[in-house]
């Protein structure tokens, strides 16, 4: 059904959008941006190889008293939980990207929604289910560490406050992340509802599903450290 | 790089053609990854409860199981496969670098004995804290006969002199004030 | 053939009519041009305003050495009636002072000055590019920067940290320490380390994507190659230093046990955290200085550069390296096994350093060399980065360095290859590129004997450390044994000469702003493609997109832009046989 | 040529150590020589140093001939040169690899060898401080009041060390890290709080006296945080270890409270000369029954009851102006330490003075006559 064709007032930003003064072509700037985010996700990993790098050395000290301590203040189910909520997330954000380059935009913001609820999600067991039991029983890193064991079938030992030191810090900086990629995650969610997104312009959806997905990878490496092993 | 001139000097400017041909995965692909992350982290789970290699096997299995996954994750749902190859040189890049770091580190962390036994030793908190926990617990413990909800925390005394002799076992009894 | 139309211009063209207007042009009142340069995302200004900043920074953590080599001028002793004589400062203050000199010369002028300024107003122009590739993220690098170096003032009018710029656990974290402004310290490191990565992953992106057409990438000069290295360096190593910052906050905040050996963590643990950073960051601090150098050897000398791969790949290879040898800081602490590994690995630093020095010696042969101010500051470098290259050597030896570990030779070393390498280079290059920056020649008599006080004042106050740490004396010492007085006094008066020489650039560079010439569009007959635009450059750089027709340093063949034959003349063409090198 | 080695002779540190064998330019760059370890070590040092002049003369050789050569003459244009030289530039990369491949094995083979102690060494215990050192002999020997030496604003202890045999020392710090460091053994290790280091020495010919050095930054006194080492030879340290066993029975209080004030460091941070000069803890001269005004208001006088908390918790009352730096000497004074501190504090005034040369000649009588008439009882 052919229709007058659409004048550039009617088209969606996503047609008319061209690229900054400053890049030669559009090709260039979704790479050169994509780059410029992988530069960011490098980044980012290199900041939590900083905790990883504390754990394997602490873990080192004590061998035998963090799989104790893990085994003992954290709860495997509650992890394995928050991974799969992560990894349904990233599925769903990996079909967003999808949708904005066939241009179903029903589908782009419906996948984004249900990303942001999962991590919404995520973050919710982590504090109500995690955080805020162990802050009840002191189970806190460091000084203010005073857990004791009403049942006394666990005694614990002195690295204890050191293992919930390495847990809080590297959850607490992860949950962190993952609060700003549900914010980045609804943003993008927004501008797609104002049609912002289409084949030739979805840079935004693309590198804010990079974020993601980047935090479900350190979340991938995390569970197994701190809850299994 | 020499005087001559750059005989293939580039069009000014690219025709401006369809931003070029981006590959777009398709959901049985994207659906096939999210089963398969799913069914590993049941596996590893599995592997950690039940199966038991030692601390470091469990350590390295969990470890290899994480890898798999991540570069599940990184291949498709981030696209890495079908993108330019700066993107996976610059990935390969950084976790080469993590890897320095962690391993330089952990050579200088593990070989603290190697010469000297002494210096194996550790002053650190273990022998003193101990005492400390216990006290804390039995006090706790005593408290909750009388259903005390809040306990100052005093797990550890404020500081804890490490012992004085080197070889004397019997942590060192501070007094609480 | 030897076409020189740089297709903007071209020679003796209708210089005076230009329809862009300098960037410097002020579009309004006083309050627009605030707003204008406040809101600004041109690289031009961003790069103007980090100079400004810096060498204001430079000037305050000048004015704390200062004070710590007059403090030390007279050891403190007890005379005979048991009274403490010949102590200016309590030892608290001077412990305050030598710490923020640390702090303010390593984060705020050193790190960003050369990629900052030179970096963010040289790249995209040398690049024949409009801006760099994010300029929104440029303006926010800034304001990171400023936010960050607030941060540190504020801290040091509260009373400054005396725990070194090393913050080493724990005495940062336990005792006094604590309540001094250390938290605040290390929040402003822990911002400013963005302000870096953001300004790293800036360049990377522009070298990568926004190369003029025709230009590859060895046709690009060895700046933007020292730049790219230097920017992966910050991009790579930075992160590390946010997160160690942050733990270390935290540390002192909630006094969790990571690197708290009271509470089960370990202190050498935080050393392998920091020095991690610490050492690709003195290489981010040389690197743009050795990309200063290679420009300003081969512009002033009027040669092509010798071993242009050479050299690009050294500083890739420096880059590289960096990350795997920074246990040399940790001799003392660590074990045998990691001392051995990091000692050899120290070793393959030197080698990429050493090219590029050879490189640059070889430059000189049957060049044409004029002795202006960035040349003697070349010539400088040479002379104080073979020095500090070469002491480097006591230092990569295990055995020898246990002996000068932590001794004011040490401190020689470092200041002869930070302040003689890249403090020399930065002002080498700030009198090179400040006609291209403000339009405005500055006076050549001026700036040499700028130089000469600044080079004599610099070997004089530092050589002599190298004497004084052999001997056994240790660094951050407030007070000394009466033996090292002598050696303390001549370094005290050659920081004075240093002062001097600092003061004669300030006040040529002032003038030369308000009362200087009109500044040609290419005084020194560079060839890169910052000599083809105007001084100061127009607002996009270039009026036509430039295409690249020659190398960077193709000075055998083509005359300059802007240049006439008499002044530049070219070398007999070959004779048609002849091998072509 | 003697007018030279004067000047360097003065310009070489801690001339109590002879450094005879040192030659000229040695003298300018390295302190005494007392170990066969340090006799090593200036080897090493000494290859590096002509390596490094010959690489100078090599780089800077042809830099000063071209500069001076290749002057800019006006009109004269550069000759062409070649820009690259592939054989050249492999010959410069892989000649000093090389050359620092040497460098590598000379100073790890000498750094190994340095690092594991005889096994017939004596072990002292060293324990660090903030702000000082102290040496713990196997038999509970300490330096004397006498035994301290006025250096760098402070008054520094003495140790003795036997002259030819070998010492391994067992390094432990109570707060931060500190770093040993003897510069006429050429040898240095940092001092942890949380786990033991170890470092030998085998001092070399007796009679000479060598500085110890805090090389690790730790804080306020770091620069007054020194020692001395004795060079003895094994009969006289034998019996130097023997008589300065110390039991504090048959000391005069105030003599004893004199060695703790400077054994335990307070001499770091508290002055005792009559013109109160300033420290970082307040002045003693004069102190004893001074009312002092506190941080956050109130006032106390300086009696037994603020002495003794002030040693076990420092951070209870601290006097205004003054920093919250003082460590807890909790489980370091025995009471009667405190008792012996109380008495010499007492001494810090005028009047103090002369009532203790008064108590001390009738103590000194008094024992005298003690032991007279136990010596006419057997």
């Amino acid at each position: 059904m052919t229709t007058a064709t659409p004048t550039a007032s009617t088209l969606p930003y996503h047609e008319t959008y061209t690229h900054q003064e400053h890049w030669r072509n559009q090709e260039d700037e979704f790479e050169g941006a994509k780059l410029g985010v992988w530069l960011f996700l490098t980044t980012e990993i290199l900041l939590f190889s900083g905790m990883f790098c504390g754990y394997a050395i602490l873990r080192i000290f004590y061998l035998e008293h963090f799989t104790a301590a893990s085994a003992h203040y954290l709860n495997w189910k509650i992890g394995a939980a928050n991974t799969a909520v992560l990894l349904i997330s990233s599925f769903t954000v990996a079909m967003s990207v999808r949708a904005a380059q066939l241009n179903k935009q029903g589908q782009l913001i419906i996948n984004l929604l249900i990303s942001a609820v999962c991590g919404v999600i995520f973050l919710v067991v982590k504090l109500g289910w995690e955080y805020y039991p162990k802050y009840i029983h002191h189970e806190l890193p460091g000084k203010n560490f005073a857990y004791a064991d009403h049942t006394g079938a666990y005694i614990a030992n002195a690295s204890d406050p050191v293992f919930l030191a390495i847990y809080w810090v590297a959850t607490a900086i992860h949950g962190f992340h993952v609060l700003v990629g549900v914010l980045l995650l609804l943003w993008v969610a927004w501008r797609a509802g104002k049609r912002h997104f289409g084949p030739k312009h979805y840079t935004a959806v693309e590198n804010v599903g990079l974020y993601w997905h980047l935090v479900d990878l350190v979340w991938i490496f995390l569970f197994p450290l701190l809850y299994l092993v | 790089m020499n005087a001559h001139a750059h005989a293939h000097a580039h069009a000014a400017e690219m025709p401006h053609e369809d931003p070029g041909h981006h590959h777009i995965a398709s959901f049985r692909s994207l659906f096939a990854v999210l089963v398969f992350l799913l069914i590993m982290t049941a596996l590893t789970v599995f592997t950690a409860k039940y199966v038991h290699i030692g601390e470091i096997g469990n350590l390295v299995l969990a470890l290899i199981i994480a890898v798999i996954k991540a570069s599940f994750v990184c291949a498709i749902f981030m696209h890495l496969l079908h993108d330019k190859l700066l993107n996976s040189v610059v990935l390969l890049l950084c976790l080469s670098l993590v890897v320095c770091f962690i391993g330089f580190t952990a050579i200088d962390m593990t070989s603290r004995g190697a010469l000297d036994p002494t210096r194996e030793h550790f002053i650190g908190p273990p022998p003193v804290a101990e005492a400390e926990i216990n006290a804390a617990i039995e006090k706790a413990a005593a408290e909750h006969g009388e259903h005390a909800t809040e306990h100052a925390g005093e797990g550890f005394s404020e500081e804890f002199a490490p012992p004085d002799q080197p070889d004397k076992a019997a942590p060192e009894q501070t007094e609480h004030h | 053939m030897t076409t020189i139309d740089a297709s903007s211009g071209g020679v003796g063209a209708h210089a005076g009519e230009h329809h862009g207007a300098s960037y410097l042009h002020r579009k309004g009142g006083f309050m627009v041009t605030v707003w204008d340069w406040a809101t600004t995302i041109d690289h031009k200004k961003i790069g103007v305003m980090y100079m400004f900043a810096t060498t204001f920074m430079f000037f305050l953590g000048g004015m704390f050495a200062l004070m710590v080599r007059l403090e030390l001028f007279t050891p403190t002793m007890t005379n005979d009636a048991g009274q403490i004589v010949g102590q200016l400062f309590a030892n608290d203050v001077y412990n305050r002072m030598f710490t923020l000199h640390g702090v303010i010369m390593v984060f705020l002028f050193i790190i960003p000055a050369i990629p900052a300024a030179f970096g963010n107003f040289l790249l995209p122009i040398m690049l024949g590019a409009k801006d760099v590739a994010f300029p929104r993220l440029n303006l926010m690098s800034w304001y990171i920067y400023l936010f960050g170096a607030t941060l540190a003032v504020v801290a040091l009018i509260g009373g400054g940290v005396d725990t070194g710029w090393t913050f080493y656990t724990p005495y940062s974290i336990t005792g006094t320490a604590m309540h001094q402004q250390v938290f605040l310290v290390t929040l402003a490191a822990f911002i400013l380390g963005f302000s870096s990565i953001f300004t790293g992953l800036n360049f990377v992106v522009t070298v990568h994507k926004l190369r003029a057409p025709g230009m590859g990438w060895f046709d690009m000069p060895l700046f933007v190659w020292a730049i790219y290295a230097t920017s992966l360096i910050q991009v790579l190593a930075t992160p590390v230093l946010g997160i160690t910052v942050l733990l270390l906050a935290i540390e002192q905040a909630f006094h969790i046990g990571i690197f708290d050996p009271a509470l089960g963590g370990d202190p050498v643990l935080y050393q392998h955290f920091f020095w991690f950073y610490s050492h690709p960051a003195v290489y981010i601090m040389i690197l743009p200085g050795m990309g200063i150098m290679s420009e300003l050897v081969t512009v002033h000398a009027r040669k092509r550069i010798f071993g242009y791969k050479a050299i690009a790949f050294s500083s890739l290879g420096i880059a590289a390296v960096s990350f795997i040898v920074w246990g040399h800081h940790l001799f003392t602490a660590q074990t045998a096994m990691a001392n051995a590994i990091f000692s050899a690995l120290t070793f393959f630093v030197a080698i990429p350093s050493a090219i590029k020095v050879f490189n640059w010696v070889a430059t000189l042969y049957k060049s044409s060399i004029a002795f202006t101010t960035p040349m003697l500051y070349a010539l400088g470098f040479m002379f104080t980065f073979t020095i500090g290259g070469v002491t480097g050597l006591f230092l990569a030896t295990i055995a020898t360095d246990i002996n000068l570990h932590d001794t004011y030779f040490v401190v020689a070393h470092f200041h002869y290859v930070m302040m003689g390498g890249a403090g020399i280079a930065l002002f080498g290059g700030m009198h090179h590129w400040w006609p291209k920056m403000f339009g405005k020649m500055y006076n050549e008599r001026a700036g040499i004997l700028g130089f000469f006080f600044v080079f004599v004042g610099f070997n004089t106050t530092f050589f002599i450390q190298f004497l004084m740490g052999s001997q056994g004396m240790p660094r951050r010492y407030a007070t000394y044994i009466p033996e090292f007085e002598i050696y303390h006094q001549i370094s005290t008066v050659g920081s004075w000469l240093l002062l001097i020489g600092f003061l004669i650039h300030l006040a040529n560079f002032t003038h030369s702003l308000l009362k200087g010439p009109k500044a040609p569009r290419n005084p020194w007959g560079g060839l890169t493609l910052e000599w083809t635009t105007d001084s100061p450059p127009i607002e996009h750089n270039f009026h036509h997109e430039p295409v690249i027709h020659h190398g960077p340093y193709d000075y055998d063949d083509v005359v300059p832009p802007f240049c006439d034959e008499k002044d530049f003349p070219l070398p007999a063409p070959l004779k048609p046989g002849a091998a072509k090198h | 040529m003697n007018a030279l080695n004067h000047i360097a002779s003065t310009l070489a540190a801690n001339p109590m150590a002879s450094n005879a064998d040192l030659n000229l330019l040695e003298r300018l760059m390295l302190s005494a020589r007392s170990s066969d370890y340090a006799a090593t070590h200036d080897m090493v040092y000494m290859v590096i140093f002509w390596l490094s002049v010959a690489f100078f003369v090599v780089v800077m050789g042809p830099y000063a001939y071209f500069i001076v050569k290749y002057r800019r003459k006006p009109g004269v244009p550069a000759q062409r040169s070649v820009s690259h030289n592939t054989p050249l530039e492999l010959a410069w990369s892989i000649f000093p690899l090389m050359l620092l491949c040497v460098l590598f094995f000379l100073g790890f083979e000498v750094f190994i060898d340095g690092q594991v102690a005889p096994a017939d060494a004596e072990t002292i215990n060293v324990h660090a401080k903030k702000w000082n050192w102290s040496l713990g002999y196997d038999n509970g020997a300490l330096p004397k009041s006498e035994d301290y030496v006025n250096l760098v604003g402070t008054s520094v202890p003495v140790f003795a060390i036997p002259a030819g045999k070998p010492i391994r020392l067992v390094l432990e710090s109570e707060d931060v890290i500190h770093s040993f460091y003897v510069p006429n053994f050429r040898k240095k290790i940092d001092v942890f709080p949380n786990r033991y280091t170890t470092m030998w020495f085998q001092a070399g010919n007796a009679g000479e006296r060598h500085y110890v050095f805090c090389a690790e930054y730790c804080g306020d006194q770091h620069s007054q945080m020194a020692a001395m080492l004795d060079t003895l030879s094994p009969e006289d340290y034998d019996k130097w270890k023997t008589d300065h066993v110390l039991n504090p029975k048959d000391m005069f209080p105030a003599d004893y409270g004199a060695f703790l004030y400077k054994q335990q460091g307070c001499n770091a941070c508290h002055t005792v000369d009559r013109a109160k000069s300033a420290g970082t803890g307040p002045p003693w001269w004069g102190i004893w029954g001074r009312t002092e005004n506190i941080e956050g208001g109130g006032q106390i006088t300086v009696d037994e009851n603020y002495v003794r908390e002030s040693i076990y918790t420092p951070a209870a009352k601290i006097v205004q102006g003054f920093p919250n730096q003082m460590n807890s000497f909790q489980g370091l004074i025995d009471p009667e330490g405190i008792s012996a501190i109380f008495a010499y504090m007492q001494t810090l005034s005028d009047e103090g003075q002369a009532k203790y040369e008064k108590d001390k000649a009738a103590w000194e009588a008094a024992k005298k006559a003690a032991e007279e008439a136990k010596a006419a009882q057997n």
